[in-house]
């Protein structure tokens, strides 16, 4: 889903980074010698060990459970999440990164200069970083990752990120310029996603199964079906994890990871499966729950060119119909912001539409009756795999059977979600999470799969493109949102949370979602 | 009198168990005490007590109520799975016995080792993979492996009986082998069907609730048990009520079928082999007539 | 002085009596037949004696052996003296034996369940053992499994097991019927003389008479449980007392009244010629040639119209073989059939009007109806070949009328066939036959099966059938006594061939083919005066 | 011997074949495209059909056909679409897992079910009779999933003896290893040993009504050595039915099992293999699957001739 808004407050902060590199500077000048370290390594090991003799020391291993398992670790490769839940920030870097707030900071690039046509980026890369199998990095391994994912056999699954990228060029080992075939505020903000990081051409090709990056962990080992392992990057350039090792452990069912937590066998599931068992975990002082955002809009995707739906009285039916609060407890047992648009309420610019979309069963007749449906229909609601889905899909078919609409409910897997609904648009209603960052603009494609073409909301994308005032630039986002919330494209249900639990001794997760990752960099132990 | 109910214990309390829940299945036809449709979240999560029984689900719904449904269901795909594994599997194996040693006969039995071969749950998810999850397809599913178990058995069962003598009567009486079939074989192999019959039912009630769990039986909204303690089981630590219900509702209903099974074999024929499973009855019932084959043709 | 005095002695079985007041002695080197038909408690003795009674029986009385009290001894006292002191012998050798242990392990077990011998000394006498019972281990070695041998070979076995340790008394129960008559002559002479050799004493149980008095010193006739008659067998057999001693006697030794040979037309109904089945074997090895076996070997016989002829041969002999074959059930190599001038062949659809010239009674009572068909379904089946079958009312009239013939009542048939006692079984079957008046009925061991009383009963039946009906018998049995009894011509049969042929009472005064000689050897007689035996 | 074995593993080679065209069409006819869930929804119709191009899906049918089956005839399953490392890798990694766990809950079930269908058998009708089949009817009659999940409760969170899931690899140790399978090994055995139980129970029951055990009585022997010599060996052909059954299902039919207890085994990596739309693997799996069902079949068969004299003849 193409990014064509760049808020004011996706500015990369570089500040930090310069920090950063004295430290590196530091540590490889103490890390000189290999015998050197290898002493300080066991000295290491020994006062370790001393610690857990004389007191608890705090841990330097978590394990960090995850629902799905990646299908590989190359985050260039494929489009599953799991991926970067494991890898970004942790294993791979690119130019810039996504901080937890969300914002883009900088990463391998510790500066960068924009001309003032907006064509010309030019990258000031960091000095002494080196890739976990300690070959040297300069510009020409970040021109050979880009290059790569924008060729025309790439494999890329977000090779729209590159797209506005005309030339990439190394001015000198430390200096990388790209050049734009037409201006792009998002290139930054592109440059953060996991599908743009850097690889080195000599390993890229192991990246499915070992990478090597440059980042603070180095992937250890892969027990297919089980676990993934990192250990510390001691050659990190900048600060140093304070983990030494990290474990991702795969469990899928929501049930074995609620055992695995309270077993002790999990520390941490960044991303818990079954809202149900917060309370219990809130409650349990071994624990913390996390709540916070994501930036999955929940939605009642709706096939605007299947009839009844092409019928906007019968949407707008469907959207009174719809009781979010209900839902939100039903299915997440309360975790989840109601929206009215398709727009993260989190966001500055977000406008609430709820109101234009209240609960009331009565109007939903109503305008049932007036679009000639006043025994109701019937409709295909098809449910992919996700909780909020499957149990909000049958709180919806109970809601709308309340207003005479009679849906067939079938279980999808994503695959055959992908070729029914999303590829073949069989479907007549659907419930998905929108998860990509600022996806508004899927609206403005006609051929997307829920199939609403308004050529005034296209016009308005597009004309949002080129506007650069910030004040007007959010005017725009708001009638934007407004105009999908007005023509009930779908049914907007929630905001999805992002619901971690953690042993109460961990510090550090991200507590939000900005992009699907797990950065470890800063967890530690507190007790 | 109490000597023949004491004979007759897994009959009774087997039949009972199964009245029971074909009763709940029926009634549920006409009246449960609640909606089992209509969701009340407000009242989610109720322990059980009146007027809830059983107590809510996580969406309100009456535990109860969706038990009785969650009964229909699972009787309705384990019968007619059963139903097609006997309609398919019977014939075949009576068929396959009277052209013993024919073609058909050998690609009949080879087609049931293929079938036997492959495991059962994976066949299901690729059938729903392709056809898509609902009980129809868990129904067909569940039915394929019935009718190798069917056929094996008829098989076997029918071939001890074209040595009868009986049977070279009604050959020198110029009957066809079909009709033989029909008349003689069919109606003495129909105690031994009817007692593999409910102990395939009790297998296809478990195999619904299994199929279920993993998503791929019944679809919501209607009720199946398999279906309630995959939904609730997160949920068991709080709410236990919810997985103790419906997995006692499968735990009874399956043992009801099978001490009804047992008891109807007692009283059909005390002296049938005991075995559980057809499939390991009629591997050594072939046995033995690899056997008496060999002694055939020396005779 | 005797070695097993049995006293009062009553067994229940759930409540029910089995046994009543039973008593017996038998002492060392004789023997004592117990005689009885089937049901008259005389196996529930031997089991009583050997303590194996089944779970849930009571019993009561003494078992006086060698002064014990058998009925009053612990479990751990009977294992001691079953084995060592007491030997048995059961009727069924084909299952008495463990399929999975070899022949030599498990005489040996005898042995060493009892005494304290090395495995050396076990199989000296394991082998010692083989050869009293004929089994010379350099042909038999003790490796034997029980499948690589005959019934006889293996009821050697049994015995071998029984005697192994030279017990005081033997019992054998029924230890030849499952056999044919030239190994049951066999191991009859065979328990004889070890009761001689080792000087032991001998309870033998039989259904058969015969067998009985050739063989026992002393005779206890059971019935229903109770002994009837006991007394050495010289006594039973020139004074006997009990009215069931004489009607058992004389039903034994049966002889119908055959037919006057004036009756019989001189029109061939059916003529086998050449005839040769062959099966084939397995081949051993995956490139051997095919190999087959013979099992009719061409043989050639007419049966002529009204006409009664025995077919005896010992198990094996290809008689079932060539019965199915006469009857269209079997696939021939060679040769014809040919019933009242029309071809018979297997497979191919053979015409109403042949098939409703000949019908087929079993032997066995039980498996030779459908127990869900009642009896007047199954006694209506044959009309299936006529070409014009009666209606509904008519075949009932046809099953009613002709079970009157056979001694039944009218109203049996709508009863079932458990309702029936196997002689009225028998009785059904041949009704069966006659429906649809054929001209030739096979009896494929017809009255094998049942008590000589019965088996009397029925074959006089069948005289007077074929007589009013004018039915040619085709009468095959392993009994020679009935057959000699019953036929008019008889056909001799050895490994697939006709060895002797001719009229049944020349065969029997003046057999031609050595095997025909000594299969009449081997019948055993009942003799009509007893005389004193040496 | 030779024709014997010949014969059955020309047949086992046939059902192979057979079973392996079944799996390659039923497979072909599911719907899902790996490479599109690999990329998912944003990718460009393009980066799709590079990526099918990639792994080699734009092949024909018949000719992906015959290079995965001439592939497995070697030793060579072929690469995953998903994880892109050989399914013969991938095999032998979940086989250290499910195999022991297989043949340690089949072990579980035997020692559960040899001694209480002994017992049962021996003591008919007797109190402890009655009670181990009620215990064995209750046995088939709960789900093992069910069971699975209250054993999770009761001894991994409450009493926390076990984990409530995963295995740390054999290389730490063979005791956490066995440990990490005891539940699920738990779970997987108790209906198999209600089954093997109550097989145990009638096929001895049968034997105990043999003739040749009365003959052994008669020979001297108690009714416990009558049992111990001659019952139990012959009572075992069925029994030793059931048991190749039992091993082939509870390599199969872990799946289950193997999600509760997040086992990376190869029923977890045939249902994650499905939802991926990794067909490679799923069909190899399968194929896998299949052939140890039917080389147990076969391996029973052999047994049975060990056992059974009377079939010797097979291998002579």
């Amino acid at each position: 889903m193409e990014i064509i808004v760049y808020p004011r407050r996706y500015q990369p902060v570089v500040g930090v980074g310069m920090v950063n590199l004295g430290k590196v500077n530091r540590i490889r000048a103490s890390g000189g010698s290999t015998m050197f370290k290898k002493v300080t390594a066991v000295l290491l090991a020994i006062t370790a060990l001393g610690w857990v003799g004389v007191a608890q020391a705090a841990r330097t291993d978590i394990v960090v459970g995850m629902q799905l398992e990646p299908p590989n670790l190359d985050p260039t490769a494929g489009a599953a999440a799991a991926i970067d839940e494991v890898v970004y920030a942790n294993v791979f870097e690119g130019l810039t990164r996504f901080g937890a707030d969300g914002s883009v900071k900088s990463a391998l690039a510790e500066s960068w200069d924009i001309s003032e046509d907006g064509l010309t980026y030019t990258f000031k890369l960091r000095s002494g970083v080196t890739f976990h199998d300690g070959s040297a990095f300069n510009a020409s391994d970040v021109k050979f990752s880009l290059d790569r994912s924008r060729a025309d056999n790439s494999t890329n699954a977000q090779k729209q990120l590159f797209d506005s990228i005309d030339t990439i060029e190394v001015a000198d080992p430390e200096t990388l310029v790209i050049t734009l075939s037409a201006p792009n505020g998002a290139l930054l903000f592109n440059l953060a996603w996991g599908d743009a990081i850097v690889m080195s051409p000599d390993t890229f090709d192991k990246a499915k199964t070992a990478p090597i990056g440059t980042g603070p962990f180095k992937f250890s080992r892969w027990v297919q079906g089980d676990r993934i392992e990192l250990e510390t990057n001691p050659d990190y350039w900048g600060t140093a994890a304070k983990l030494e090792k990290v474990v991702f452990k795969f469990i899928s069912e929501p049930t074995a990871a609620y055992a695995s937590l309270m077993a002790g066998d999990v520390d941490a599931f960044p991303v818990y499966p079954a809202p149900e068992n917060l309370a219990q975990f809130e409650a349990d002082s071994r624990f913390n729950v996390v709540v916070g955002s994501t930036e999955g809009e929940t939605i009642l995707s709706t096939n605007n060119k299947q009839p009844p739906f092409d019928n906007k009285l019968v949407r707008q039916a469907v959207a009174h119909a719809i009781n979010r609060q209900e839902i939100i407890d039903g299915a997440m047992f309360g975790y989840g912001t109601p929206i009215g648009t398709h727009f993260a309420p989190h966001n500055p610019v977000y406008k609430d539409f709820t109101a234009n979309s209240a609960y009331d069963p009565e109007k939903a007749k109503a305008l049932l009756k007036e679009a000639g449906f006043a025994d109701g229909f019937e409709t295909t609601l098809k449910l992919p795999p996700p909780s909020y889905a499957r149990r909000g899909g049958e709180i919806i078919a109970a809601q709308l059977r309340a207003v005479g609409i009679k849906t067939q409910i079938s279980n999808l897997e994503w695959a055959q979600w992908l070729e029914q609904v999303f590829r073949g648009k069989d479907y007549g209603l659907t419930i998905v999470s929108h998860t990509e960052p600022m996806d508004i603009g899927i609206y403005a494609k006609p051929d997307y799969y829920f199939q609403y073409d308004n050529k005034e909301f296209q016009q308005l994308i597009s004309d949002l493109t080129l506007e650069t005032d910030e004040a007007k630039r959010a005017e725009m986002l708001q009638t934007a949102q407004g105009i999908i919330a007005d023509d009930y494209v779908n049914g907007y249900l929630f905001q999805l949370a992002k619901t971690g639990v953690a042993n109460a001794g961990i510090v550090g997760l991200w507590e939000n979602s900005p992009t699907q990752a797990n950065d470890m960099t800063e967890v530690y132990w507190s007790k | 009198m109490i000597q023949f109910l004491r004979n007759r214990r897994n009959l009774i309390i087997g039949a009972l168990l199964c009245l029971v829940f074909i009763a709940a299945a029926i009634v549920s036809f006409f009246w449960t005490p609640y909606d089992v449709t209509t969701l009340d979240i407000a009242n989610k999560l109720k322990k059980p007590a009146l007027p809830y029984l059983f107590g809510t689900d996580h969406f309100g719904r009456d535990i109860f109520s969706m038990i009785m449904v969650g009964a229909r269901t699972s009787i309705a795909v384990a019968l007619v799975a059963v139903t097609i594994g006997m309609v398919v599997g019977v014939p075949l194996g009576l068929f396959a016995a009277a052209n013993r040693g024919a073609l058909f006969d050998e690609l009949i039995m080879r087609g049931n080792d293929l079938i036997f071969a492959f495991p059962a749950l994976l066949i299901a998810i690729m059938i729903t993979a392709v056809f898509g999850p609902g009980a129809l397809n868990a129904i067909i599913a569940i039915g394929i492996f019935n009718i190798p178990v069917f056929a094996r058995l008829t098989r076997a069962a029918a071939l001890s009986l074209w040595e009868r003598d009986y049977i070279l009567s009604a050959r020198v009486a110029g009957k066809s082998r079909l009709r033989i079939s029909a008349e003689h074989i069919l109606p003495n192999l129909l105690n031994l069907l009817i007692v593999q019959g409910t102990i395939q039912f009790s297998l296809g009630v478990l195999a619904e609730a299994g199929l279920s769990y993993v998503g791929l039986g019944a679809q919501p909204p209607t009720p199946s048990w398999g279906r309630m303690l995959a939904e609730s089981q997160t949920m068991f630590s709080f709410a236990p009520h919810l997985a103790i219900f419906p997995g006692l509702a499968i735990v009874l209903t399956v043992l009801g079928l099978n001490l009804f099974g047992d008891g109807l074999r007692d009283y059909f024929d005390p002296k049938l082999r005991h075995n559980r499973r057809s499939e390991a009855a009629v591997p050594l019932d072939e046995l033995a007539l690899l056997d008496s084959e060999k002694g055939r043709s020396i005779k | 002085m005797s070695l097993l005095t049995v006293k009062d002695l009553q067994v229940s079985i759930g409540g029910k009596s089995i046994l009543q007041d039973i008593d017996l002695t038998v002492s060392r080197g004789r023997v004592l037949g117990i005689v009885g038909e089937s049901g008259s408690g005389k196996s529930m003795t031997a089991y009583a004696i050997m303590r194996l009674l089944p779970d849930g029986s009571e019993l009561s009385g003494e078992i006086l052996f060698n002064d014990t009290d058998l009925a009053a001894a612990s479990e751990e006292a009977m294992c001691q003296v079953r084995g060592r002191s007491i030997g048995m012998v059961f009727q069924e050798p084909m299952t008495a034996l463990n399929p999975l242990h070899t022949i030599g392990d498990q005489i040996a077990e005898t042995v060493r369940i009892h005494s304290k011998v090395g495995r050396a000394e076990a199989l000296r006498i394991t082998l010692d053992t083989l050869r009293r019972v004929e089994l010379p281990p350099e042909e038999f070695p003790p490796s034997r499994y029980p499948h690589e041998l005959s019934g006889g070979q293996r009821q050697r076995v049994v015995i071998a097991m029984a005697i192994a340790l030279r017990p005081q008394l033997l019992i054998a129960d029924e230890p030849t019927t499952a056999l044919d008559v030239t190994t049951q002559a066999q191991l009859l002479s065979l328990l004889k003389r070890l009761v001689d050799t080792d000087q032991m004493a001998l309870i033998l149980i039989s259904h058969d008479l015969a067998v009985i008095a050739n063989t026992a010193d002393d005779i206890a006739v059971m019935r229903n449980g109770v002994v009837v008659e006991s007394g050495s067998t010289e006594n039973i057999f020139n004074h006997m007392q009990h009215p069931y001693t004489v009607s058992l006697l004389k039903a034994s030794g049966h002889v119908p009244e055959k037919l006057a040979a004036g009756v019989l037309a001189d029109e061939p109904l059916l003529v086998v010629k050449d005839l040769v089945r062959d099966y084939r074997l397995p081949r051993k090895r995956f490139f051997d040639a095919v190999n087959y076996f013979r099992a009719v070997d061409n043989v050639s016989f007419t049966i002529k119209r009204g006409e009664n002829v025995g077919l005896v041969g010992e198990s094996g002999c290809g008689k079932s073989t060539l019965t199915r074959a006469i009857l269209g059930l079997e696939e021939t190599q060679g040769g014809t059939i040919t019933l009242d001038g029309e071809r018979i062949v297997a497979k191919s659809e053979m015409s109403l009007a042949c098939r409703r010239k000949m019908q087929v009674v079993f032997q066995d009572p039980y498996g030779s109806f459908n127990p869900r068909h009642s009896v007047g379904r199954s006694v209506a089946e044959p009309l299936h070949a006529l070409e014009d079958r009666p209606d509904r009312l008519a075949q009932q009239k046809a099953v009613q009328e002709v079970l009157e013939r056979v001694g039944l009542n009218a109203a049996d048939s709508k009863k079932y066939i458990h309702e029936f006692s196997g002689g009225q079984r028998q009785r059904i079957a041949i009704a069966r036959a006659l429906i649809i008046r054929p001209s030739l009925i096979i009896l494929d061991e017809a009255v094998s099966a049942l008590d000589v009383s019965i088996r009397a009963q029925i074959l006089d039946l069948l005289v007077e059938l074929a007589a009013s009906d004018d039915i040619a018998y085709l009468f095959i049995s392993h009994d020679l006594s009935v057959v000699r009894s019953f036929t008019q011509r008889l056909l001799v049969m050895k490994d697939g061939r006709i060895v002797e042929e001719g009229q049944t009472d020349v065969v029997f005064s003046r057999p031609q083919h050595p095997y025909t000689q000594s299969l009449i050897d081997a019948v055993p007689v009942v003799p009509t005066v007893f005389a004193q035996r040496e | 011997m030779i024709r014997y074995l010949a014969r059955r593993l020309v047949s086992l080679a046939l059902t192979l074949l057979i079973a392996s065209v079944i799996i390659f069409l039923a497979l072909e006819v599911v719907p899902g495209d790996p490479a599109s869930v690999m990329l998912g929804v944003n990718a460009q119709p393009e980066t799709v059909q590079a990526l099918r191009e990639e792994l080699g899906l734009n092949v024909s049918k018949p000719m992906r056909y015959f290079n995965w089956v001439s592939g497995m005839l070697v030793g060579d399953f072929g690469t995953s679409y998903t994880y892109r490392t050989p399914i013969s890798e991938m095999i032998a990694d979940r086989m250290v897992i499910s195999f022991p766990l297989a043949l340690y809950a089949l072990l579980l079930s035997t020692l559960i079910a040899f001694p209480a269908g002994i017992i049962a058998a021996t003591k008919r009708g007797s109190l402890s009779d009655l009670s181990i089949m009620g215990m064995t009817q209750l046995g088939v009659a709960i789900p093992n999933f069910w069971f699975a999940m209250i054993l999770v409760i009761i001894f991994a969170i409450n009493l926390q003896w076990f984990s409530a899931g995963g295995f740390p690899g054999w290389e730490a140790g063979a005791f956490a290893g066995i440990k990490a399978l005891t539940l699920p090994a738990i779970a997987l055995a108790l209906p198999q040993a209600s089954i093997l139980a109550r097989v145990m129970r009638s096929s001895l029951l049968d034997t105990l009504g043999e003739d040749f055990i009365r003959t052994a009585r008669a020979k001297g022997l108690s009714a416990r050595q009558a049992l111990w010599r001659h019952a139990l060996r012959n009572a075992m052909i069925p029994v030793l039915t059931i048991i190749g059954l039992q091993f082939s299902f509870l390599l199969a039919g872990a799946i289950i099992i193997e999600n509760i207890f997040f086992l990376p085994g190869l029923g977890r990596l045939i249902f994650q293999a499905i939802t991926q739309r990794d067909l490679i693997v799923v069909e190899s799996v399968v194929m896998l699957l299949v052939f140890a069902v039917v080389a147990v079949t076969f391996l029973v068969d052999i047994a049975y001739a060990v056992v059974d004299p009377r079939l010797r003849h097979r291998l002579q």
